[in-house]
């Protein structure tokens, strides 16, 4: 088990809060990709395990209002901002009770209530929709921010360039969050892009970029707050890259051959709910028993949900027609 | 009154309207716009709802759907239509989209503007017209004011409209004036009209190929052939009545498009009657537009690629003496 | 052998018979293809032709241009033919037009594939066809593999043309098998096929509703309805010939597209036939076609979007009674 | 006149030979700008009175093989290339014998013969072109290398960040050269652009960026013949930025009134052609009569080119319908 490392510890309430979210993030993704080998869920899935630091982290800071825009690894963004698992996983099974009514699937978690704006399935795409959101905040002078999640690999594809430029010459109130797991698809980062860190890339938009700890879900929360306290202040955007790894392969089946030796097990000694679990045990905020009973609790409920969401009907074949456009 | 004229007074009138309602684009704001329609906006309005932006079409088009999704109702102007390509992602994947894939949780209220077409000199990449790139896409309106009134009335319906709207406007046409009525109004998205009556022959035609549809109906008249023009309007969604209730009377048509011919417009209006009105046809359906051409530069080929008078004539004729 | 395989075959016969033959891609390398349609390739052909790019398809189909007039003749995978609007202006302003703004100074050989079509449960954005978004786009040539035979001699011809060609593959069929001739030939570009010869209705149609229109052909013949399947194999040049020959026998057209209806490629079909064959047509002409929507992701819906066996039979028996 | 500043000089017949240049663009685009009052010209123009020495010299660096791709402010480099003032005069006026058999215009002057691979309306398109001419080099093993003109509003557009990245992946011989003259249109620099050189952007991309004199045509020579030895030999991309201005606005009859008030002044005392010039006649290696003279005959011949293409036909109507496919 890792070792004990320090930062300056978040409450013990708000501890617990994300430590439950990412073990709910955990024991769904887990859960989802079984639905996926059983055919309950069709095309494909995205997990976003070990990663689960950087969602719960992010929307631990957020207030109503704040609009997040995000990728087809959008699991865990959703469950952090409060998605029903219901609305998740009947989405993922197309049911007519899913978020989206079915229409959407895996790849495109959506709760306008929650401030989540789409989670897209076209790389890079969701930036600009992000730096929409925050002109919104900008023009009616609220202090809402627009957060977007996107991977390293996404920093290579024009929108990424043309998003940040545009949010930097209009001081907008955007949260560029790079999740930068070190692969794209079956790339590694260093084979498709010249820089050690995407946050370097900042520096072409006059705009400050920072490093963080992906798997620290404490040190993502502290940083990401404080850009965001910036962002609120009307001092513009920032560019956060949260170091992270997937500990699955990109997406269906994918068993990550192209991983060096040893790589996944020096992460999966990183793994985020593991360090915070650890500091929660050495300050006495949580024990054994109470995490094992917790994760029961937690996979109880998925089960539960699923079983539902099996018993949920599809819609029905003409919503195919519904929803394209606004009525009136 | 000129075309020009009339989109500035829609942008002007609905910014009062509605302070919802924010424009932005290249050169749009301090210097007015490439085409000049959108001189003193930014002094009226100031510079957070007009803004220049730099030149990132898929950063700025895609802004417009993340505004017009939390609560402003944004215009982006694209400046040529030949540049809706470079943010065709956003269009085709995102705006258009963005309402289905969520199971309707959002309402989309933007309007795209730029200024399409032939005739001024710009060659092959700023000459274009966009419309048969978008019909297929599910999702968006598409209007084309081929008048002075219905620039005003087609813009203003735009930007009311929640659904994403992309108005085409027609560059050949910005100097073409006309006297319209002091209350100009607005013109309801969806609706064709026939710009003149006749009985012998039904012309489908937008923008500046209606106009000079207009012209060679009247020397056509001289000849005894009396001809009805049909100004679409909008091209998404089609107004399927006007065309079939013309054909019921005229039971022969002409469609003419400023568009190369594969995959045109036209293909769509002539579907819909050899399905709808297949059994009111006594003549093969004609289209007239640019074949299998480009917009060329040099003068005389630019001029010649977009249907003219001449061309729209003959077309009338020959298919009258079938 | 799989539609797959034939175009693996493609592929790596093209790079064998030609040096100058290039291929790029996001992950086509060293992974072998997200469709898994290369394999191997960068082991046989090495690191400076078979290449994997970053997530920039800006740059590498513009790059494809860049090679294509310079010597090379490349091939670019883009992997979701719905990504094709992200490098939309390279294909409709650059590819498209290169020759023509030149003068004729350039020859343009280059291919760019993309898998296509719904029914493998991606979503909206991941589920389109492409070939009614490039159609209005002179300068491209457009084919659509149905078959297993054709998906190796049209990618073969692709790549062996002297002008830009978008080969669309539909990904439902990657795993549909055929047995096939030992030598595989090239298939022309610019012809249609007659798949199952029949003197009562004519359906046109490509790659899956063509192969459930051969489906549905057979069961109508059960009902002694004895239908004639034509394959377009090209969407750009269209085949005239293949379609008028079929018409002039059974006086009646049915286009099945996947595609939208509103500016779907069946209007270019249909205007063709209003036009030259209008005096053959004894009843409407019909388009079996994905109507307004778009793909959604819950299965039902999606195997409900586009044609199916059900929806083609029932079209071609209600025109018979018309 | 302005005063002597020194660099390493060029040789003499190439200091003639780049200050004949520079005359000739000057001239001609004088000229040009004539003809588009005169409407003999349709459409527009983009003048690069001001920016002759960037033409100049990069094309004397250039070499057999090398491509270049620029934009609709081409006549420039088209002349520095070695285009017959003929094909470009005769292109302008939409004429039968012109560069682009007329199809073409103002803004794209293309000679194939010379590696001149098209001038681009379409901002930011051509970078990613330069890019395939340099796959072609390197795939080919040539020691050419791809050369790509834009501006400095250019690298706000995705395409610039998309072609610099790929460029730097492969390690591809490819030059690109920003021509800042401050202004996209009506728009100064720094309402668009976050950063104070375009040349720090090449960071993004782990590429070497170098801000150069481009009112100083012996400056631009040597950087860029730097930079091209190093691409030549596989040392990969360079982003060079060359700093300028343009005399003129930014097409048509833009009058420039967004310039802040004696901005175009203190510019014109840095007049490329100026700037050569003094420095040869220090040099003993021209003086006034000779001066007077070149640009006697420079305008003669400019003067002969027009009265010749206004007497060239118009290509026939149906070369409309050709030059679309490849035939056979
Ligand atoms: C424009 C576009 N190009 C390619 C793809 C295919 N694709 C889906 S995910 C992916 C990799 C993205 O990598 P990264 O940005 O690092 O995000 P991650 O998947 O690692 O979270 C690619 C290439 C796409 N969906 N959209
Ligand atoms: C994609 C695209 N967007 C907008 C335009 C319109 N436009 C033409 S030139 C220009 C300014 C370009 O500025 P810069 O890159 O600095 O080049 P310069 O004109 O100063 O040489 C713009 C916005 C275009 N041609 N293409
Ligand atoms: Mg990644
Ligand atoms: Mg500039």
């Amino acid at each position: 088990m890792a070792e004990v490392t320090q930062v300056m510890p978040l409450a013990m309430e708000t501890r617990q809060h994300v430590l439950k979210q990412m073990m709910e993030i955990r024991a769904a993704e887990e859960r989802i990709q079984g639905l996926f080998l059983e055919n309950l869920i069709r095309g494909t899935t995205h997990l976003c395990i070990g990663q689960e630091a950087c969602s719960a982290g992010v929307a631990a800071i957020l207030e109503p209002g704040d609009t997040v825009t995000c990728t087809y690894r959008g699991h865990g963004h959703a469950i952090a901002m409060g998605m029903s698992l219901k609305a998740m996983i009947a989405e993922m099974m197309g049911k007519a009770s899913g978020a989206c009514k079915g229409k959407g699937g895996s790849m495109h978690m959506t709760d306008a209530s929650l401030g989540l704006l789409g989670a897209n399935a076209i790389v890079g795409a969701q930036l600009p929709i992000a730096v929409g959101a925050a002109l919104t905040a900008q023009v009616k002078k609220t202090r809402s921010i627009a957060v977007t999640f996107f991977g390293e690999g996404a920093s290579n594809i024009g929108a990424f360039h043309e998003a940040l430029n545009l949010a930097a010459v209009w001081k907008l109130p955007v949260l560029f969050i790079c999740e930068n797991n070190r692969y794209g698809e079956y790339s590694p980062m260093h084979t498709t892009t010249p820089v050690a860190n995407i946050a370097d890339r900042a520096a072409s938009y006059g705009m400050p970029g920072i490093i963080v700890d992906g798997q620290d879900v404490e040190t993502v929360y502290h940083e990401v707050r404080a850009a965001a306290d910036r962002a609120r202040n009307g001092e513009g955007p920032v560019l956060i890259e949260l170091k992270t790894y997937r500990f699955r392969g990109h997406s269906r089946t994918d068993q990550a051959p192209y991983r060096p030796e040893g790589e996944l097990e020096e992460w999966l000694k990183r793994d985020p709910i593991v360090i915070l679990k650890a500091r929660m045990i050495a300050d006495g905020q949580i024990d054994e028993t109470e995490y094992e009973e917790l994760r029961g609790a937690i996979e109880r409920n998925i089960h539960d949900v699923v079983e539902w969401a099996k018993a949920e009907p599809f819609p029905a074949l003409e919503t195919l027609y519904q929803d394209i456009y606004y009525e009136g | 009154m000129t075309y020009r004229e009339a989109a500035t007074k829609a942008l002007v009138d609905a910014m009062r309207a509605d302070e919802n309602v924010v424009l932005f684009g290249e050169d749009v704001g301090i210097a007015g716009g490439v085409f000049k329609v959108t001189p003193g906006l930014y002094e009226e309005f100031g510079g957070s709802r007009v803004r220049d932006t730099p030149i990132s079409e898929q950063a700025f088009i895609g802004a417009a759907l993340g505004a017009a999704i939390t609560g402003l109702r944004p215009i982006a102007e694209l400046m040529f239509a030949d540049f809706i390509p470079v943010a065709m992602d956003q269009i085709v994947n995102q705006i258009a989209k963005y309402r289905y894939m969520s199971g309707g949780q959002f309402v989309v209220p933007l309007t795209i503007r730029a200024a399409q077409g032939a005739g001024a000199g710009f060659g092959t990449q700023h000459s274009q017209c966009a419309e048969s790139w978008l019909m297929n896409i599910p999702g968006l309106r598409i209007v084309v004011p081929g008048t002075v009134a219905d620039m005003y009335g087609l813009l203003r319906s735009a930007i009311e409209e929640n659904n994403p709207v992309i108005v085409l406007e027609h560059k050949v046409l910005y100097n073409f004036a006309e006297d319209v009525p002091d209350q100009l109004t607005h013109v309801p998205i969806g609706k064709a009209i026939v710009r003149r009556a006749g009985k012998d022959v039904t012309v489908v035609a937008t923008q500046l190929v209606m106009q000079r549809s207009l012209e060679a109906a009247e020397i056509l008249a001289q000849e005894g052939i009396d001809v009805e023009v049909i100004d679409l309007r909008t091209m998404a969604p089609l107004d399927e009545g006007t065309i079939l209730t013309s054909l019921a009377k005229t039971h022969r048509l002409i469609v003419v498009e400023e568009a190369p011919h594969a995959g045109g417009w036209g293909g769509d209006i002539v579907s819909m009657a050899a399905d709808k009105g297949i059994y009111w046809l006594d003549a093969p359906v004609k289209r007239v537009n640019m074949g299998g051409a480009l917009v060329a530069y040099s003068p005389p080929l630019e001029d010649e690629v977009v249907p003219n008078v001449k061309r729209i004539s003959q077309a009338i004729r020959d298919l009258m003496s079938e």
